[in-house]
């Protein structure tokens, strides 16, 4: 196992070498000079040019690259150009929220997805499976910016049960915390809800049909021990591996509930980085996710070896 | 156990007590501000946490008229080349530097020499300051300046502590220091900026709230959703659509205010290759694409008429506007004539525009209304980092683009529309315009200078390098126990007065 | 169990074939079989008609502005109602259905064109060509989404075409690592092996053999890719960089009526009912090919 | 014959839904105690069902029992409810499967795997039921039964799974055992093994099995009753010596002469010609009709009926038989 | 002693698959097939037998060069194909043929029959169109198949039609050599018959070699010349058929003969001579690498590798034993059939060899 991981992160550097220099090109392709996008109605031609010099913006692109990638090995990641912080700060900033907000709707997901994925698989062609595929279906077609405003009209300003929008970190006041969070966190767990129980029921469709499920049924076992102990156990195999992997979903689903909820996030903060070329934010960020989507790849191999006892013993 | 120690029971105390005495204003910005030092900001919104943050030498008053603040009097020479202002003597910043003419000079030092302050061309008329005593400061100027006062009026005027912009240099935006009602007290990017009340300051009974957090909220919908939800106090910049439903939201009240700036369609008359068009090269053109625009239906349309028809750098409420050239009804049949005088009977142009959806209806709606005088105009949207760059380098033909608006009227035409202007995007150049509008920086003379922008506006209209389309409102809205609001023209707010009932 | 009514001729001595329809019949029976699938394909197939017949459908231009009537509920005269600046919301609802159809149909051919050759060639050659193919796939997985998609969309400049590019690029990785999967999987049937003995070349094997049977899995997971490609360029549209005004996509209906949920709700209904039936009828349909190209179940 | 038989199946009748022929059609046949019944047939004849619809566990729908009896111990197996199953299955009925690659849960310990058939049935408690399992592996002969009672399935051999499936089948001492194909995955090696391991279970508990399977060589050395089926009817039944030694079916005969012998012979072999009907279209008269180099007109439109071929417990379902008396007629 | 025209020789050919590496030391290596020297004469039947993992698969593979080998020879009509260009082993592949275990499989579900058929020849570049139509239908017929099926999928044909197109696959090029890799026993037993006799027909009227792996020992009985017998990637008896089931040298094949059930009544019980399953490839004995589960294992077993010696004419063995040990072959219940019952069985071999032996009246 240990040296499973090793391998994996071994080959996880040229990836992200590989992303960087992606997203660097890309946003040096961007047409749009940051200077101009982030000086905004005043633009002085003078205070531009002294800009540009002043974060190497006129040096050659590779040159540009190599200083960003040497300092980002010493953890040093450039500031923002609209704020002046270093994105370092920023990152750790919004880092928490993000993952407060992954993590809920991951919660969301999993009490919605998998019970929704066992029923309708078990009930196979019946009316059951029929509305639990439609109500996926719904979670999947249902955009997140539209579900989003209108759970905002509902919850907050009709019933006036959780706030509209806003953040509230959790170590300052637990339960206003999870109480701004619910709302985006079910909105962005919907969608991912959907995904899982298609998963979770496809999963569990094979898993019915294996010959060791007709042996638990052989053995006398009643209906929901045959279900979950030997069907579930089984099926959730592929599925904790789709949840792990749902993660680069949630990532890039935040970026929109982000920004509906003003939830002051790493999705919101890219989206104004990117229309704003704060390029050093955009760099930051990306390289952040990636690492960490490539991080939860490696923990969902290993989790899958964990779960599979055949593949552990290999 | 350990007995409390007085320290911890006073902590205690202020603990329970606080909350009592707590009232926190909860203000729904449009945007997250940029850095927050006065000379190096560029964003409109940040002038609003300014409001409260700093204190300017000057203010304004509803109708413009500057009036004291940090400065009591001032006055200037005979040559007009020497401003003489007197200051306050009971002020201190927030981190109990006092404010004196040191601190004046040394403010506006740093607007001139700091390497990133946006402030150089705001305060470049300025050669030297002169402290008489800690109340008097002398400053002179190389010329005339009758923008200056204006500038000390807003972001140029405002007064940060020597103290504290001399320790974090270029980062005090992190953490600023300033004069006004509020100090800073902490910043989550993109998540709310709160300041508290802070105690010494000289008019400090005005000001009723504890606290004031202001909260970006992008979206227009969740803004006001927010309000309605009571998770803010009040918004700025509601849309115009929703003026209707809030007035009939007994929860709520509205101010509003036309504002200083404008929105229109800026062509591209000598800024490149693109110019290369009818509507570059031919006022004929620019004047039937202006006729053919109902301005009114636009704001009907688009704003419910919550907003202002123009045809001028400055709205029709506004002092300088010329009279002598209101605002033109639509007339399809002139913008045809107009056409065939120049030879072109079906011109095509590209109106480029931002992905605001507002902007875009105000463009189609423009694209509905010229196509009816025989006018194709295609829109391009262009994200807007892109169109302003574009913009910048010519890379247009008509450019969908507006003004926050400033104070003097010179902030809001001269550099648009003179030959080396700075935001000169549509590189029109006409000398006679550069003399009338460098004239009117230079006299004090308020009478002088409305004829002189009247003859500029005049020569404008005619020439049409801007086609001016309409004027936004600044609207408010706020709870109902938000009251002693006043609404101004620069779209600030100001807290002074403001109360809210529990 | 001698029912005289069950007394019919020898049978002759058949082949399994006449009893068996062929296979494309037997998908199709299958299919025939499952409503829902029916049910996706009829929605699928009515809003293919309805966006093609735009041009001749009796309907106003998506353009045409009548600021007389802005933001009116649904009447006789506009069926839908009017959007903000006073055009016909059927029409627009018609028109855009063009586009994001195209949307979600020619991002996922893009996706495809690019995502297919480069799976097949990573799962066939393996060694270096894999794991540098794979590598890049991992890189644009680990870019998310959106965040890849606005920085194309940014850079192309925001039209639908550059959307559909951005989108289908952005759906690039799954195609590669489906093909690369299923070519795997297909290299280790027997059949392959069987190609090899007869001598058959790599272009015939991979030609012949490896995507004519990689096909299904890929077609399945591109009906399911264009509902989200259309969900994409509505999330683009949110970020103003899909669909380009006056002309109209259900997204960008859909962006520019959250504006107006109280004051004209219908202006969002409408495009939301429509992606929500489209994106149902793709996932629907793309369900029913997948159990009705899965020999397990009968 | 003073005690009524363990099992009595009557008439049973299995069919695909929407078609319009039984799939396994009129099947009758009883097995005594402590007896052997081995159900033998090619692939398709619809004998894995039968044992399916005994146990309960067809898969339904699409397919349905529509009609018959099989009466254990004073129940009736096809129309208990699924409670009362539950009870009788793995308990006073268990069953081997086929694949013992796959009947094994991959995700859970065998030991646990046995245990949990015990524990289902028993008040054993989790000590008692984990010490009940390694007794039966001990009794399934697989080596190091303490070490084996914590490995997961994967890390057996095929042979050994099939006795860990063996223990569980047999974990409560049931009366009957169904075995589906239990040695066809096995090495011919392994399947000796496999065979005498259950021959000498089935001697010490004297739990009745039926023994589905379509090796005649298997038949030879496990049955004492034999029932030859094909495409989902009983074309003959009877003692095992009878079916060998006094094969009266053209089938049973065909079948026999197919196999290839140890003996040498370099002879072509005798074949059935042409391929089992498909299962959703089963031809009305005699099944096996079409492929019958006896059959005329009459097989092809009329079932044909069962008839006692000299032993009273030997039943052929054939118009033709005794086929030397067909044939001196014709 | 005839001298046998050898067509395809191996000679200490090996294929090692390397296993996973563990953490720390060199990664296990499975020895698949581990030295084998074998020599297949040309036109006779020779049949590989031994139980699952015993390498048989991979040694049919070699000898084709499905797979490369990793050491050692493969000699076909003196040429070494263990090493020869892809391109030329490309063209050798019409002289050298395969028939695979799975019917169901092993056809690409989504070519018609005649595309299959045709394939060999299209690639090998026979002919025209119109004349490889015609090879196709004549090669139909052949195996029993009606020319209408030309336009269908494989999905529409039982195992044992399948079995009959691979067949027709195999054969269609006029190959020299034809390595069948079990190919019955995916076939249920009438089934089985049918191929079986396909198979010899074709056989004899083309003059192939036929090499046939097989697991199942009735099937050898019948169709082999002669057999070699693996264990655990090496031959450990060879010899001629009747010769070796009658006189087994090696103790693992006299196991393997015990362990299958006959079917007769009153035959003798399959014997379990054998106690245990086969070893694990990876971890191989040391010694001759039968001796765990030989019965008559000695001292020099556990020891020293035996090779694989002459014991009789044609006979080979390894086994440090072969000449002292006496071990049990196939002996007949001696049961034989009443009058009537044989009189049944002539019956039925005669009316169902007037049918012809493929469902040729198939209606299509």
């Amino acid at each position: 196992m240990l040296r499973f991981i090793g391998h994996r992160l071994l080959i996880a550097i040229p990836t992200i070498l590989l992303i960087s220099v992606f997203v660097f090109l890309l946003q040096k392709l961007l047409p749009g000079d940051p200077v101009l996008a982030l000086a905004g109605e005043d633009r002085n031609p003078e205070m531009l040019a002294f800009l540009r010099e002043k974060y190497h913006l006129n040096d050659p692109i590779y040159v540009q690259y190599f200083n960003w990638i040497w300092n980002a090995l010493q953890g040093d990641l450039g500031i923002s150009l609209r704020t002046n912080q270093p994105v370092t700060t920023l990152i750790a900033q919004k880092l928490p929220v993000t993952i407060q907000l992954a993590v809920m709707a991951l919660f969301f997901a999993v009490i919605i997805g998998i019970p929704a994925g066992i029923l309708s698989a078990y009930k196979k062609g019946t009316w059951i499976d029929w509305v639990a595929n439609i109500v996926a279906l719904s979670g999947l077609s249902i955009p997140n910016f539209w579900l989003g405003i209108m759970m905002i009209l509902l919850v907050s300003v009709n019933l006036g049960w959780l706030p509209a929008s806003g953040y509230q970190p959790f170590t300052d006041d637990p339960l206003q915390s999870l109480k701004t969070m619910m709302m985006p966190a079910f909105v962005l767990g919907t969608g991912l809800a959907a995904t899982l129980m298609r998963h979770t029921r496809s999963a569990m469709l094979g898993v019915l049909q294996s010959d060791y499920v007709r042996t638990a049924r052989a053995k006398g076992l009643g209906e929901r021990s045959v279900v979950v102990k030997h069907a579930l156990r089984n099926a959730l195999v592929p599925v904790v591996t789709v949840v792990t992997l749902l993660f680069g979903e949630l990532l890039a689903g935040a970026v929109l509930t982000e920004q509906i909820f003003t939830i002051p996030g790493f999705g919101k903060l890219v989206v104004d980085a990117v229309f704003n070329r704060d390029y050093a934010v955009v760099q930051g960020i990306v390289l952040c996710t990636a690492i960490a989507f490539i991080l939860m790849n490696i923990l969902s191999d290993a989790l899958y070896r964990v779960l599979n006892p055949k593949m552990s013993d290999q | 156990m350990k007995k409390p120690t007085v320290l911890t029971l006073s902590a205690m105390l202020m603990l329970t007590a606080a909350p009592l005495f707590a009232a926190d204003l909860k203000i729904g910005l449009a945007e997250d501000p940029d850095i927050l030092d006065p000379d190096q900001s560029r964003t409109f919104v940040g002038r609003i946490v300014y409001a409260s943050l700093c204190d300017k030498l000057v203010d304004i008053t509803p109708d413009l008229e500057i009036i004291p603040m940090l400065a009591t009097e001032w006055s200037w020479s005979e040559d007009n080349l020497t401003l003489t202002m007197k200051l306050r003597d009971d002020v201190t910043f927030q981190d109990g530097t006092p404010f004196d003419a040191e601190a004046v000079a040394y403010n506006i030092n740093r607007s001139q020499t700091l390497e990133e302050s946006r402030r150089k061309s705001e305060v470049a008329s300025i050669t030297g300051t002169n402290v008489v005593d800690p109340t008097t400061i002398e400053i002179s100027v190389a010329q005339p300046d009758a923008t200056l006062m204006a500038q000390f009026a807003d972001r140029a005027g405002m007064m940060v502590s020597p103290t504290a912009a001399e320790a974090a240099g270029v980062d005090f935006g992190n953490a600023p220091v300033c004069a006004g009602p509020y100090s800073f007290t902490e910043r989550v990017q993109q998540d709310r900026i709160v300041l508290t009340k802070f105690a010494e300051y000289y008019n400090a009974d005005a000001y009723s709230f504890d606290t004031v957090t202001f909260l970006p909220i992008v979206d227009t919908t969740v803004r006001l959703a927010n309000l309605r939800a009571g998770d803010v106090d009040m918004i700025e910049r509601l849309a115009a659509t929703d003026v209707a439903s809030v007035s009939a939201d007994d929860g709520l009240t509205m101010e509003q205010a036309t504002s200083l700036g404008y929105q229109g369609l800026t062509v591209n008359v000598a800024n490149g290759d693109k110019a290369q068009n009818p509507f570059g090269q031919d006022k004929l053109v620019r004047q039937a694409l202006s006729l053919s625009i109902d301005r009114e239906a636009v704001n009907q349309v688009v704003f419910e008429g919550a907003f202002a028809a123009g045809n001028q750098p400055w709205p029709p409420t506004s002092p300088w506007y010329n009279k002598d050239l209101p605002i033109p009804a639509r007339d399809i049949e002139a913008a045809k004539a107009k056409l065939a005088e120049a030879g072109v009977e079906s011109p095509t142009v590209e109106i480029q525009v931002s992905t605001d959806p507002v902007a875009q209806q105000v463009t189609q709606v423009i694209q509905a209304m010229a196509a009816e005088a025989g006018i194709t105009v295609n829109v391009v949207a262009k994200e807007f980092a892109t169109q302003l760059s574009q913009q910048t380098a010519g890379d247009y033909e008509i450019s969908q683009i507006g003004w926050s608006g400033r104070v003097d009227p010179d902030g809001n035409i001269h550099q648009f529309v003179t030959c080396e202007g700075g935001i000169n995007d549509a590189k029109y150049c006409n000398l006679e315009v550069d003399q009338l509008l460098n004239d009117a920086r230079a006299t004090n003379d308020t009478a002088a200078r409305k004829a002189l922008y009247d003859q500029a506006t005049a020569i404008l209209d005619e020439d049409l390098p801007l086609i001016y389309v309409y004027h936004q409102n600044w609207i408010w809205a706020m709870d109902a126990g938000v009251t002693g609001f006043a609404a101004y023209p620069d779209g600030m707010i100001r807290l002074a007065g403001v109360s809210k009932a529990e | 169990m001698s029912n005289p009514d069950t007394f019919q001729t020898a049978p002759s001595r058949q082949t399994l074939s006449e009893v068996l329809p062929p296979k494309r019949s037997r998908v199709w029976a299958k299919l025939k079989k499952n409503p829902a699938a029916l049910l996706g394909g009829g929605i699928v197939a009515f809003f293919c008609l309805v966006a093609v017949l735009a041009p001749v459908l009796p309907i106003p231009g998506p353009a045409v502005t009548d600021f007389m009537a802005v933001r009116k509920p649904p009447s006789a005269a506009h069926w839908f109602g009017t959007d903000e600046i006073g055009r016909d919301v059927l029409s627009r609802m018609i028109w855009g259905a063009q586009a994001s159809l195209m949307a979600g149909v020619v991002s996922v051919t893009i996706a495809l064109a690019i995502g297919v050759p480069l799976g097949v060639a990573a799962g066939y050659a393996r060694g270096w060509t894999d794991a540098a193919i794979s590598r890049v796939t991992e890189a644009l997985l680990a870019a998310p989404f959106l965040i890849l998609a606005i920085a194309m969309a940014a850079f192309l400049g925001p039209s639908l075409t550059n959307a559909m590019i951005a989108i289908g690029i952005s759906a690039v990785p799954i195609f590669i690592r489906l093909a690369r999967a299923q070519t795997m999987q297909v290299l280790t049937e027997d059949y392959v092996e069987g190609a090899q003995a007869i001598g058959l070349t790599h272009r015939d094997i991979i030609t012949r053999y490896i995507l004519p049977n990689i096909v299904p899995p890929l077609l399945v997971q591109a009906t399911l890719t264009i509902a989200t490609a259309i969900i994409a360029e509505a999330s683009l549209s949110f970020l103003g960089l899909g669909q380009q005004p006056p002309s109209p996509s259900w997204g960008s209906m859909l962006n520019t009526a959250k504006q107006f949920l109280e004051q004209a709700p219908w202006l969002a209904m409408w495009p939301g009912i429509g992606i929500f039936l489209v994106v149902l009828g793709f996932n629907l349909l793309g369900d029913g090919l997948r159990d009705a190209l899965d020999p397990r179940d009968n | 014959m003073t005690e009524a038989p363990l099992l009595d199946v009557a008439g049973l009748s299995i069919r695909i839904d929407g078609t319009a022929r039984d799939l396994v059609s009129d099947l009758s046949f009883t097995l005594n105690k402590g007896e052997t019944l081995c159900i033998v047939g090619e692939s398709g004849c619809g004998k894995s069902l039968t044992a399916l619809a005994l146990m309960g566990l067809l898969a339904t729908p699409p397919l349905r029992v529509t009609g018959g009896t099989a009466r254990f111990r004073g129940d009736d197996l096809l129309t208990l409810p699924p409670a009362q199953m539950r009870k009788l299955r793995g308990d006073r009925i268990g069953m081997i499967f086929q694949e013992p690659m796959t009947s094994l849960n991959p995700a859970l310990k065998i030991g646990d795997q046995i245990a949990e058939a015990v524990r289902r049935h028993t008040e054993l408690s989790e000590a008692d039921a984990r010490a009940h399992a390694l007794e039966m592996l001990r009794r399934v002969r697989i080596p190091a039964p303490e070490t084996r009672l914590d490995v997961y399935p994967h890390n057996l051999s095929g042979g050994m799974r099939q006795r860990v499936m063996i223990a569980i089948a047999l974990a409560n001492t049931p009366d009957l055992v169904l075995a589906d194909e239990p040695t066809t995955a096995l090495d011919v090696t392994i399947q000796a093994q496999v065979l005498e391991l259950m021959r000498n279970l089935q001697r010490d508990t004297g739990t009745a099995m039926i023994l589905i399977t379509h090796d005649l060589g298997v038949v030879a050395e496990m049955a004492d009753h034999v029932a030859v089926m094909y495409a989902g009817q009983m074309v003959e039944t009877g003692p095992v010596a009878a079916i060998f030694d006094d094969p009266q079916h053209p089938y049973t005969i065909g079948l026999m002469s197919s196999m290839p012998g140890l003996d040498g012979g370099s002879d072509r072999l005798v074949t059935i010609p042409g391929v089992v009907p498909p299962a959703r279209d089963m031809p009305g008269g005699c099944r096996f009709a079409a492929r019958c180099p006896f059959a005329d007109a009459q097989c092809a439109q009329v079932p044909p009926t069962t008839s006692a071929a000299g032993n009273t417990s030997h039943r052929v379902a054939c118009w033709k038989a005794p086929l030397e008396q067909q044939e001196d007629a014709a | 002693m005839i001298r046998h025209d050898i067509i395809l020789e191996t000679q200490a050919l090996q294929k090692r698959f390397a296993g996973r590496k563990p953490f720390f030391g060199e990664a296990k290596v499975v020895r698949a097939v581990d030295g084998i020297n074998l020599k297949v004469r040309r036109g006779e039947t020779l049949a590989i037998v031994g139980e699952s993992g015993c390498g048989k698969s991979t040694l049919a593979r070699l000898l084709v060069r499905l797979m490369p080998p990793s050491d050692g020879t493969v000699v076909y009509e003196g040429r070494n194909i263990a090493n020869i260009a892809p391109e030329e082993m490309r063209h050798l592949r019409r002289d050298l043929q395969f028939i695979f275990q799975d019917p169901f499989s092993s056809l690409n579900p989504r070519m018609t029959i005649g595309a299959l058929i045709e394939e060999p020849l299209r690639v090998h570049k026979f002919g025209t169109k119109q004349d490889r139509r015609v090879k196709v239908a004549e090669m139909l017929a052949r195996v029993g198949l009606p020319a209408s099926v030309i336009d269908r999928y494989p999905h529409e044909f039982s195992g044992g039609q399948r079995q009959r197109i691979g067949i027709a696959r195999a054969l269609i090029t006029g190959p020299k050599v034809v390595i069948g890799d079990e190919p019955v026993s995916a076939l249920d037993v009438s089934i089985q018959a049918q191929v079986i006799n396909i198979l010899q027909d074709l056989k004899d009227d083309l003059g192939l070699t036929l090499v046939i792996i097989a697991h199942d020992l009735a099937v050898v009985r019948h169709m082999a010349d002669r057999v070699a017998v693996m264990y655990l990637g090496e031959i450990v008896e060879q010899g001629p058929v009747a010769d070796l089931f009658a006189n087994p040298k090696h103790p693992y094949t006299a196991a393997l003969i015990a362990a299958i059930p006959v079917a007769e009544i009153g035959a003798r019980h399959a014997a379990t001579k054998l106690e245990g399953d086969p070893p694990n490839p990876i971890d191989l004995p040391t010694g001759c690498r039968f001796h765990p589960r030989c019965q008559h294992a000695t001292q020099i077993c556990q020891t020293n590798r035996p090779a694989l010696d002459g014991t009789g004419p044609d006979r080979w063995a390894a086994c440090h034993h072969a000449n002292t040990l006496s071990l049990q072959g196939y002996i007949g219940s001696g049961h034989s059939r009443s009058p009537t019952t044989q009189a049944r069985f002539d019956l039925y071999r005669a009316a169902s060899a007037v049918l012809p032996p493929q469902d040729q009246k198939t209606t299509t």
